[in-house]
Order: C-alpha cells, then sequence, then structure tokens
C-alpha cells in the first residue's frame, strides 16, 4: 500500500483522511486506485492533478513507478508563465 | 479617396511612396515599404519601439503622419548597419546580451545612436533618461545601459 | 480628411476658416492619439510646419519669440533662451519622451488645453503671451486667457496661436517649474507648479507670480500664493506660507492619477520646492 | 546511475558567454515577429469590443458594416457554429468572441476582414450592438459575498463550502500541523491583511497572427505565441478542426511572460479567413492588449504568522482570494503552495479562493500566483523581525527549508539552494552598505516551482559534419543559445557547428508551452539525449567502417575514438568524416528525443533592494537591488542574469505603480503603457545578479528553470524596504505616491 498525502479540500471529500492508503505500482495505479476507493475525488481528478513522488513533481506519466517507502503527495494541477 | 504623393530620402534611398491622410510614418514603412524593423508597440508615442530619426530628431514614427515626410530626411534601424559590418553599438548589444526577446531593440538602438551623435560621453543618468521613451519589459534595461556605456567609452577611446 | 501644408501664416487662416472640422498639426503627440482613438475625425488636417516664420526662435524686443511649430528639443538646445527662461524651457523638456521632444510645441501643449500641460504653469508666470492670426488680424493674448475649460480655448473661429512671445527677463528674477509623476518620465503631470520671482537691491522678493497646473480645469495664476512671497526673502515661514496657500488654492479631483488629498498636499510641496530654485536663480545663485 | 541524472562534469561550451544566433536580425530589424508578415492578397482584421462591463447582447446588426466596399467578412459568435464540449475550450471560444454576455469591457462582440486598417475600422465603427447592461462586479471582495452580479451560474466546484456567491468557483487547502497550537508558542503574533492589484504582463509586441483557412479545414497559421502547438490544438478544438490539417508557425516572440500561453483571438482570425476565402492579418492595438487580454489576478490576503523571541516560526496561516476574471479557472491554490514554501514549518495552513469578476480572463503571469503568494507572508515575517529586533536575514535562516525539509504544500525537499542565497545575500556587500536619511533595506525570499512536460528534439548531422537541432519552443530570451550550447556540449564540437531552429507544428512533434521556467530544463534535457543518440549512431557507423564492435567505441572531442588498446589501434573519426561517409554507412544521421520531461527542480531567490521615500510627496525612488537566486547550472550566464534582472523589474513595476484601475462603471481606466506605469530606464537602478548553481539532481547538467522565480521577493522586498524607510508599514499594492504619503500622513 501507498500513503497518498491530500491538500485540504480533497481531504473533505476522502472522509475528512488528510492521508489515504492505495494499492499502487505506478502513477496510474495510484489515480485509478483513488477514483475506485473515494469517488469523490473524480472531479477534481478529471480537472487534473500534479503528484509529488519522492520531492519530485509528476503530472502525466502513467508509468512513474511508485514504492510502498514513497513519499506521494497529490497537488493542484500546476500551472506556468 | 485620393491618396497623397510622398517623396523622401530613407536610409540614403530617394524613396516616394503614396499615402492616406491618417496613415503614420509607421503605417507606411511596415506596410508599404516592407520596413518592419521599425516596431509598433502602442500607437501612442509610450513605448518608443517605432523610433526613426527624420532630419536628425528622434521621433515616434506612430506620431507622426506619412504625408508630413515629404522631402524629410529619414533613417529607420534598417540603415543602421553599413552593409555586412554592424554599427558599433550593434555589436556592443551583442557582446553585453542586451536584449532577450528583441522587439525594443530597433528603437533602442536608434535612439542610442541618435544620443552618441550628439553626447559622445554620456553618464549613466544621461542614458536612462534619453532612453527613459523606450520601453523595455524583458531585461530590467541594466545591459542595455552597459551596452551604450560601453560603446561611448569604446568610440571616445578609438577616437 | 485632406492634408493641407500651408507656407505662410495667411494661407492657414484661409483654410483653417473656410472649415469648421479643420485641425491644425504641429508636433502632432497629441492629435495623432486622439485620431487614432476615434476621438477626432477632422475633415482637413493643416501642417503649419512648412511656415517658416512659425519654426524659428528670435529675439524681440529683449524677449524671445518662439514659432508655434519649434519642437521643445530646440528650446532646450537654445542657450541664450535658456538662461533667461530656464523654467520655462525645462517645463517643455518635461513633455513626454526624447521622441516627444523632438516634435511637441509649446503652442500645441497650450492649445491642446489638457490641465495638466507642464509648460503652461511655467509660461503663465512668465508672463507670456500667445500671438493669435485669425481672419480679423492678429491680437495677443496673456497664455493663461487661452484655456477655457479642459481640452476648450477660446480661440475664435479660423484663428491660430502662431507663436509664444517671452518678454525680456527682468533684473534680479528667475524662473522655475517642477511637476510631480508617479514615474521618473513619461507620465502625465500630477501637479504641477511654476514661480516667477523678481528680486529689489535689498535681496526682497519685490515681485511674484506662482501658477498651479492639474489641480483645476485650467491653471490657476494665484495671487495669494504670490502675496506669501512678495516683501520676503523667501525664508523658510515665507516658503511655509507659500505652500499652505498653494494647497488651499488648488481645486483638484480624485482620479487615476491622484487624490484631492494627495493633489492638495503636493501643490504645496511642489510650491515650496520651486519657489527655491526660482529665488535662487534670481539670486544667480543656480 | 542512470545518463539523465546530474553527473559533475567540466563544461567547454555550457557556462560561456557566446554571442546569440538570433542576434544579428534582432539589432538589424530583420527579425520576423508577429505582425512582421505579409501574404499576397491579404486582409487586415479588426475586432469591435464591448464597451461595458457586463451586458447582454440582444441583438448585432452588421448589415451597414457588410455594405461598406473593401470589407470582406464580417462575423459574430453565430458564425462559430461548432459547440467544444469541453468546458475550457467552450470557454476560450466565448472569450475570443462573446456569447450570449458580453463579460468585461473589452470583451469581443464581432470581427470584420477588410482590404484596408482604414476600411477595417470604419466597418468596426458601422456595426450596431444592441446591449442590455447587467450589474458588474470587478473587486475580488465584493465578488465573493453572497447577492454579488454572477458572471456565469453552475461552474462552482464541490470544494466551495456554502454562502459564499457562485462566483466563488475553486478552493484548495494545504498545510500540516496546527497553526492555533503554533500561535500560543509564539512570542509575538502578528496578523494583517494586504491587498494587490492586477498587472499586465506588459509584453511591448501586442498579439498579431496572419490566417488562412480553406473551406476543406486546411489552414496556416503564423503567430506569436509561448506555445504554437497549444495554439494550433486549442484553435482545432476551439472551431472542429482536425488538428493535423492546421500547421502553426511561431514568430518571433516580442515578449510574454505568461500571457502568451493562452488563445485569445486566433480562432477569430482563422474564421475571418474562412468566411472571406483570404488570409487575413489581425493585430491587437495595445488598448486590445490592456482590456482584452488577461492580466494576473488582482488579490486580497489575510496573513497570521507567530514567531518566538529568537526568531523561530511557531505557526502560520494565510487565506488568499484570487480574482480570476471573467472565466472559472484561477491561481490562488499556487498562492497558497507557494508563500510559505521557504519555510521549515511545523504548523502552517494555507487556503486559496478563485474568484470570478467582470475582468479580462486572468492569464498566467510568470511564477503564477507566487508574487502575492509571497508578498504577504514576507511582509509579517519582516515585521514580526522589526518587532523582535531580529536581523531579517537571520531569522529567515533560522527557518530556512533545506533537503528533507517538508514543505508547506507536502513533499519533502530534495537538495535545495535556499540557504545558500541568504547565505549569500548575508555576506555581500550590499547588505552592510550605510543608508542614508529616508532610506531602509528590504530582503525578501521567493520560490517557484518549475516545470517539464511534452518536449520533442531533432539533431540532424548534415553531410559536412555540421549539426542543424530542431526545437518546438519559441525563443523568448535567449533558449536557441542554451540548445546550440548543449548540443555543442555533449557532441564535443564547436558551437558555431550547430544551429538551431524552432520547428513548425507540422515539422516536430508536440511540445508543452514555453513556460514553467521549463525550456532550458526540458528542452535542454531532449537536446542532450537527441545528442546522445546521434552519438550512439554515429559510434555504430565508426565502428562498422572500423569492422569492430560499437560498444568498442568511445566519443569525445567530436570524434569516434578506439574504446582502449583492445579495441584495435584506429585514428579517431571526426563527425565530419563520419558525415561524409554517411550514405555509403547506412544513411542520414539523426538523433531525436521525445519525452514528457517530468520532475524539474524547484528554485529559490533572495532579493535585497535599497529604496527611498521623499517624505513630502510618498514618492518611492529604488535605489540598489541585488538578486541572489539558485540557478542549477546556468548554461548561458548572459541569459540567466538577464532572467534575474527582468524578473525584479517587473516586481519593482508591480510594487510600486502598475495597477488595474476601474472606474465605478466597470470600465478600465488606463488602457495604455501613459497610464499603466511600467518602468522606464530612468526609474532603476543597475540590478545586481549573483548565480548561485546547486545542481538539480534530476537534470544531466544540473539546470534549474530560471525564467520565474525572480519575480516572487520583489513585491515584499520594495514592501519591507519602503516600510522601514517609510517607519510605517504598507500592505496594499501597488506602493503608488498617494497610497504611501498617506499612509505617512496616518502615523
Amino acid at each position: 500500500m501507498v500513503a497518498v498525502r491530500l491538500w485540504g479540500s480533497l481531504a473533505e471529500l476522502a472522509d475528512g483522511q488528510q492521508t489515504v492508503e492505495i494499492e499502487a505500482a505506478n502513477l496510474r495505479q495510484l489515480l485509478d486506485g483513488l477514483v475506485r476507493a473515494y469517488p469523490a475525488l473524480k472531479p477534481q481528478l478529471e480537472r487534473g492533478v500534479s503528484v509529488s513522488i519522492d520531492g519530485k513533481i509528476y503530472n502525466d506519466t502513467w508509468a512513474t513507478p511508485i514504492s510502498e517507502e514513497s513519499e506521494v503527495v497529490l497537488l493542484n494541477r500546476l500551472v506556468g508563465g | 479617396m485620393s491618396r497623397i504623393h510622398v517623396t523622401t530620402t530613407i536610409n540614403n534611398d530617394e524613396t516616394d511612396y503614396l499615402c492616406e491622410t491618417d496613415e503614420t510614418l509607421l503605417d507606411v514603412l511596415r506596410d508599404h515599404l516592407d520596413l518592419t524593423g521599425s516596431k509598433e508597440g502602442c500607437g501612442s508615442g509610450d513605448c518608443g519601439a517605432c523610433t526613426v530619426v527624420v532630419d536628425g530628431r528622434l521621433v515616434c514614427s506612430c506620431l507622426m503622419l506619412a504625408a508630413e515626410a515629404e522631402g524629410r530626411t529619414i533613417e529607420t534601424i534598417e540603415g543602421m548597419a553599413g552593409g555586412d559590418a554592424l554599427h558599433p553599438l550593434q555589436q556592443k548589444f551583442l557582446e553585453h546580451a542586451a536584449l532577450q526577446c528583441g522587439i525594443c531593440t530597433p528603437g533602442i538602438l536608434v535612439a542610442a545612436k541618435n544620443l552618441l551623435e550628439r553626447n559622445p560621453n554620456p553618464s549613466e543618468e544621461e542614458v536612462r533618461y534619453w532612453l527613459a521613451g523606450n520601453l523595455c519589459r524583458c531585461t530590467g534595461y541594466d545591459k542595455i545601459i552597459r551596452a551604450v556605456m560601453d560603446t561611448a567609452a569604446n568610440t571616445r577611446g578609438a577616437a | 480628411m485632406r492634408f493641407e501644408t500651408p507656407t505662410s501664416v495667411d494661407q492657414a487662416v484661409a483654410l483653417l476658416a473656410a472649415d469648421p472640422e479643420a485641425r491644425v498639426l504641429a508636433g502632432g503627440t497629441d492629435l495623432l492619439v486622439r485620431l487614432r482613438a476615434g476621438q477626432v475625425a477632422p475633415s482637413v488636417i493643416i501642417d503649419i510646419k512648412r511656415i517658416s516664420e512659425m519654426t524659428v526662435i528670435s529675439q524681440e524686443d529683449g524677449g524671445w519669440r518662439i514659432g508655434a511649430a519649434v519642437p521643445s528639443a530646440e528650446m532646450n538646445e537654445h542657450a541664450a533662451l535658456k538662461a533667461d527662461w530656464p523654467g520655462v524651457v525645462e517645463a517643455a523638456d518635461l513633455i513626454g519622451s526624447t521622441q516627444i521632444q523632438g516634435r511637441a510645441t509649446l503652442a500645441g501643449n497650450l492649445c491642446n488645453a489638457s490641465p495638466a500641460a507642464d509648460s503652461v504653469p511655467a509660461m503663465v508666470v512668465a508672463g507670456a503671451l500667445a500671438r493669435i492670426a485669425g481672419p480679423n488680424g492678429t491680437r495677443d493674448v496673456a497664455v493663461q486667457d487661452i484655456p477655457s475649460g479642459v481640452g476648450k480655448t477660446s480661440l475664435g473661429k479660423g484663428e491660430l496661436v502662431t507663436s509664444i512671445y517671452l518678454p525680456p527677463k527682468p533684473a534680479h528674477s528667475g524662473d522655475a517649474y517642477l511637476r510631480f509623476i508617479p514615474r521618473s518620465e513619461m507620465d502625465i503631470a500630477v501637479v504641477g507648479c511654476g514661480v516667477a520671482v523678481a528680486l529689489d537691491d535689498q535681496g526682497k522678493i519685490s515681485a511674484a507670480r506662482v501658477a498651479l497646473g492639474a489641480v483645476a480645469p485650467t491653471v490657476i495664476l494665484s495671487q495669494s500664493c504670490a502675496d506669501t512671497l512678495i516683501g520676503t526673502t523667501g525664508d523658510d515661514a515665507a516658503l511655509d506660507a507659500l505652500a499652505a496657500a498653494a494647497t488651499a488654492e488648488a481645486k483638484p479631483i480624485d482620479d487615476k492619477r491622484g487624490t484631492i488629498a494627495f493633489r492638495k498636499d503636493v501643490a504645496g510641496v511642489l510650491a515650496k520646492r520651486a519657489a527655491k530654485i526660482a529665488i535662487a536663480r534670481a539670486k544667480g545663485e543656480a | 546511475m542512470p545518463k539523465d541524472e546530474y553527473q559533475s562534469r567540466d563544461f567547454k561550451v555550457v557556462g560561456t558567454r557566446p554571442i546569440r544566433p538570433d542576434g544579428i536580425d534582432k539589432v538589424t530589424g530583420k527579425a520576423r515577429y508577429g505582425a512582421d508578415i505579409t501574404a499576397p492578397g491579404m486582409l487586415w482584421g479588426a475586432i469591435l469590443r464591448s464597451p461595458h462591463a457586463h451586458a447582454r447582447i440582444r441583438g448585432i446588426d452588421t448589415s451597414k458594416a457588410r455594405a461598406i466596399k473593401g470589407v470582406k467578412a464580417v462575423i459574430t459568435r453565430d458564425d462559430f457554429t461548432y459547440q467544444p464540449e469541453d468546458s475550457d475550450m467552450a470557454d476560450i471560444l466565448d472569450n475570443c468572441m462573446a456569447g450570449e454576455t458580453a463579460r468585461y469591457d473589452g470583451h469581443a462582440v464581432a470581427a470584420v476582414a477588410a482590404t484596408s486598417k482604414s476600411i477595417a475600422r470604419a466597418a468596426l465603427a458601422a456595426i450596431e450592438v444592441d446591449y442590455e447592461v447587467l450589474p458588474h462586479v470587478t473587486d475580488v471582495d465584493e465578488a465573493m459575498k453572497p447577492g454579488a452580479p454572477v458572471i456565469e451560474s453552475g461552474r462552482q466546484q464541490e470544494n466551495v463550502p456554502k454562502g459564499y456567491s457562485e462566483n466563488v468557483t475553486g478552493r484548495s487547502q494545504y498545510g500540516h500541523g496546527d497553526p492555533e497550537e503554533g500561535f500560543k508558542q509564539a512570542d509575538l503574533v502578528i496578523k494583517r491583511s494586504f491587498k494587490t492589484a492586477a498587472t499586465h504582463q506588459g509584453y511591448i509586441e501586442p498579439h498579431a497572427c496572419l490566417a488562412t483557412l480553406g473551406s476543406d479545414g486546411q489552414g496556416d497559421l503564423w503567430v506569436c505565441t509561448q506555445g504554437h502547438y497549444m495554439v494550433r490544438n486549442v484553435c482545432a478544438g476551439v472551431l472542429g478542426l482536425d488538428a493535423g490539417q492546421l500547421r502553426v508557425t511561431a514568430s518571433e516572440i516580442g515578449g510574454g511572460f505568461g500571457g502568451k500561453t493562452h488563445v485569445w483571438m486566433e480562432p477569430t482570425a482563422l474564421m475571418l479567413a474562412r468566411k472571406s476565402g483570404k488570409p487575413v492579418k489581425l493585430m491587437m492595438s495595445r488598448d486590445e492588449v490592456f482590456r482584452a487580454t488577461g492580466p494576473t489576478a488582482s488579490s486580497s490576503v489575510d496573513v497570521k504568522i507567530g514567531m518566538t523571541k529568537d526568531g523561530k516560526i511557531t505557526g502560520a496561516a494565510a487565506t488568499y482570494r484570487l480574482q480570476a476574471g471573467a472565466y472559472p479557472g484561477g491561481i490562488a491554490f499556487l498562492s497558497a503552495m507557494c508563500g510559505f514554501a521557504p519555510y521549515d514549518l511545523e504548523n502552517v495552513r494555507t487556503e486559496g479562493f478563485e474568484v470570478m469578476t467582470n475582468r479580462p480572463k486572468a492569464a498566467a503571469y510568470r511564477a503564477p500566483g507566487a508574487p502575492m503568494g509571497a508578498y504577504p507572508v514576507e511582509s509579517v515575517i519582516d515585521e514580526l523581525c522589526q518587532k523582535l529586533d531580529l536581523d531579517p536575514l537571520d531569522a529567515r535562516l533560522k527557518n530556512a527549508a533545506r533537503e528533507g525539509t517538508k514543505s508547506s504544500y507536502g513533499p519533502t525537499y530534495p537538495a535545495i539552494g535556499l540557504e545558500a542565497t541568504l547565505k549569500a545575500a548575508q555576506s555581500h556587500p550590499h547588505w552592510t552598505a550605510p543608508l542614508g536619511p529616508n532610506q531602509g533595506r528590504g530582503v525578501a525570499c521567493g520560490f517557484w516551482f518549475n516545470f517539464g512536460g511534452d518536449t520533442c528534439v531533432s539533431l540532424m548531422v548534415n553531410p559536412d559534419g555540421t549539426v542543424s537541432l530542431s526545437e518546438g519552443n519559441p525563443d523568448i530570451g535567449g533558449s536557441r543559445a542554451s540548445m546550440s550550447m548543449m548540443a555543442a556540449e555533449e557532441l564535443g564540437v564547436p558551437l558555431d557547428q550547430v544551429r538551431t531552429i524552432i520547428a513548425d507544428t507540422a515539422s516536430l512533434g508536440q511540445n508543452e508551452v514555453t513556460d514553467g521556467s521549463r525550456v532550458t530544463f526540458a528542452v535542454g534535457l531532449a537536446t542532450i539525449k537527441a545528442a546522445r543518440h546521434a552519438v550512439e549512431i554515429m559510434k555504430e557507423r565508426a565502428a562498422m567502417t572500423w569492422g569492430i564492435d560499437p560498444e568498442a567505441v568511445d566519443w569525445r572531442d567530436g570524434a569516434a575514438h578506439p574504446a582502449g588498446p583492445n579495441a584495435g589501434k584506429f585514428p579517431p573519426m571526426t563527425i565530419k568524416e563520419i558525415a561524409a561517409i554517411a550514405s555509403n554507412t547506412g544513411g542520414p544521421i539523426a538523433g531525436h528525443h521525445e519525452v514528457n520531461a517530468e520532475g524539474a527542480g524547484v528554485s529559490f531567490a533572495t532579493h535585497m533592494v535599497d529604496t527611498e521615500v521623499d517624505p513630502e510627496t510618498g514618492a518611492v525612488k529604488v535605489l540598489r537591488y541585488t538578486v541572489f537566486q539558485d540557478a542549477g547550472k546556468a548554461v548561458h550566464p548572459d541569459y540567466v542574469e538577464g532572467q534575474f534582472q527582468g524578473g525584479a523589474a517587473q516586481g519593482i513595476g508591480w510594487a510600486i505603480n502598475e495597477e488595474y484601475i476601474y472606474g465605478d462603471d466597470g470600465r478600465l481606466q488606463n488602457a495604455g503603457f501613459l497610464d499603466y506605469r511600467i518602468p522606464v530606464a530612468s526609474d532603476l537602478p543597475m540590478i545586481e545578479p549573483v548565480i548561485l548553481e546547486i545542481p538539480n539532481p534530476g537534470h544531466p547538467y544540473g539546470v534549474r528553470g530560471v525564467g520565474e522565480t525572480s519575480i516572487v521577493p520583489p513585491l515584499a522586498a520594495i514592501a519591507n524596504s519602503v516600510s522601514r524607510a517609510a517607519g510605517v508599514r504598507l500592505t496594499s499594492l501597488p506602493m503608488s505616491p498617494p497610497k504611501v504619503l498617506a499612509a505617512l500622513k496616518a502615523e
């Protein structure tokens, strides 16, 4: 299981949990697993998120590996100028 | 509507064109004469990107009617280099990386050249005030001012 | 829209009189902005820069006549003019960028009738006269009587300003103009102030004129401000009184460039600072 | 270690300061920007815009405009018959051409194409629009209140609590620990509210494009943009075209700063071209740029921070309310993420609200959200330092985030450079230089993420051994120079053997826009990998020529070498020699790399500024400015310095004079460079750049993005400087003279 940290307003939609556990070995499995376990997160996940895995930020790459020890943090989808 | 026939000298070449009364010199340079080095950043004389020299004086070409140019002598950025030899200011702008996007560069070069022709030894403050009508949004002006000062110092050293 | 280039004042007057929608083009730095913004749509544009008498600065009866088509930059390069009326020349030099300086004129700045015109308070305290040509001949009018409201002048049909006359510089006199702008350049005055003074043999101020710009629809030539200086040496007490009088005289509005409170305060500050410069100049110290 | 991880090395080309390859064209006026090209038979486009802040469009009569000779097309929203399903695309379409309502002063309502500019202007004047003026709201705090005029109903996200206007479309929260507990441990707690005005990117080149579009759906677009692939995808999505049928070419770009990462009018140009059957050139005036393209958000912020006597921050909280303009979206979440990011905090909470108003759709502006994220936080930290008599650099160092810190937005930091910038600031002579009367010195820190994203690079080895590099990101500040340098470095060839061009959308795969400070990082990464790919091929060709195994070939100094004595004795084969026989060894040689370059390194900066305040007028003069920023590795130091200086200058403008000013009628009052006051040359001192290099572990050369972080600290650095000079805390930007004087008089 991977511990995934949610930002505040997402936590409210995940039964108030700041951190949820998801069975996942890569980014795609993580995102799919989140929606399965917490359907209320779906609108935000569809609008897009960025995911910090061990301090590096990923937006899209499904195959990005995630280990059980990884620090995983969900972030609003980042934009730049 | 009948158009106005204007005969003028641009970058040492005799040039004539037809223009409407409401066309600016910048419109004619860009749209009729393909001299697109002068840029339109504001159309109101506030940014200096369209700066040219008319009879020795700096002018925003967006604030001059094309019809006014009859008999005048006009210099634009396209006339600044001599063939493949860059003007010293152009060379210094490259060496000092005094441009990022480059859209303000033609106007600033034309204005800086006119300054150095009048004042070969300007202070930093004089350069900054002379160029106050040429907006640059990329550089913070630092490298531009250095390039102008360095050109002036070099030119004095060579003289 | 037609474009005309008269070569004499008479031709210009005739063109102007013939067409109520005609506009005079001097430096064009205001007219072209308005044209582009669609605020004016003249039927004919009359370029006065081919009228030779309008393009020169000449000495006349100890004073200076500045043609209506003379750009500010030429005034700034005219050492003798600058020596006599540094405040007027500096005010003209503040109008816009180097590029604008190559085109903008005193007469244009005056006839554009902006409350914030930099050169106007300076000309007013210098006692400048505008020479007006029209269908009925020529007349001279005090500069402060030309603007009649925001964007409006007292010029009649077919009339145009052909030159500005700066009178002979009185003995032991000095003038100055300061304005406040948010940046160091390229702004319209939030407040402007011109001061001219003359000193008597004891070094006391015998005559003073103080004019405020951008704090009313037209320039304010303030006697109450002048009275705070006359008879004094321009000491701190007099200058503080001047500042208070200028603040009281200012009748500004709130707009995007400043608030009423700010403009009133700064009118006092500028009056004091300009007076110091004018007095120093009168003493020959600056 | 994988090859894209950072490896320390001695550089030959990277880190030098060569003249940029596009330089001569740009100093001679030859470079072609958005408005600089024409096409045979071309028409001039122009757009009619709403004079109202909010109005229902009851009808548009274009008949008089159509009747004017020389008018070849007149379009309104009715001509856009394709309705995108995607809500972002639908919003972009509606922003390009208003549907039922005009949502802000400047919103496009109709457009024309004509044979001359003046005919086009006359046609606009002849279009009659029947407006029903609606109530409007332009202030963010007003727009949030229940009962405020609603810009568009039904756009609120599920994360917004009850009790707010529907204009509040989104909310996000970040942080950890319990700030209330933290405040209890503090010796001093300060709570303040701040406001920042909307500011425009202020690029000097107005938007411009030249479009053709046939009835068969094939089109070409020449446009100044930060991302021509984005323009292609959006135009195709908005107009219902096939992306593959639309080729977009990026012109030289005259500044962007985020403002050209969006589509504002290009679909209109394409529609005019389709209706008229002619090429159409469409350019914005400066007035249109201000009224109709996105400034960044204005903000209203509450911050509360607790600190102990010795400078430890014990609790931190902030609420950010940002107005996003007339469509959903917004960047308050970025303010909420970035505000406290420089600090190692046990108790921190932030909250961001995205708010719609009757203003132009807000756009990205250089580190979007981060400047207004940092400004209130850094201001309160400065005030705490003043009141607790602490050195503001010491206090920041005491709380500085470092490797292993759990950031305020969640993730744990790898190696980062904040401490290095603070220590460099402490030891710089600027820090101890004497100050005169009415002068003050301010410091502030700033953070930005930096991005990567989709990137393609193709590198061709030409028959003479020279190299052509194609990338797909508009060069906004010298990136062609940097790419050529990295390719030359990797190939071991002289820089003048490489030329880099920006390919059009039909010539290279998808590329993310030039944003997020991504280009030197991501395109650089792809360039290095494309070069390595070409090297592998060249090694194979040499091996084939020598009759040895490719594994036994080394590449160095621009030539293939036998790897060691066992590989055989052969003289090196240079890139020229390999290229010359390419046809004999298998054909042309090219390397390429396509990647979604994720994992960019975050960056930090510390800025230091001296200002002088005129106590009688409130005027602020910037006397001295120094930027300390971590660049990871400065590929071309001149252009890294340029980014530092340019960001600082924009921040100075934001802090002192720049603002969108709306009248009570909801109209923008200063849509021009005269009264929207960006800094001029005589406003600024030299801006000293101090480059620090803490390598990004995720890039082979250690490169981090540098373009955006430099605009994050200036707002607070200047506010702190002015507040110290004036002896009164300023809490509203810009610190224009009337505001400063009023604050001085209130003291």
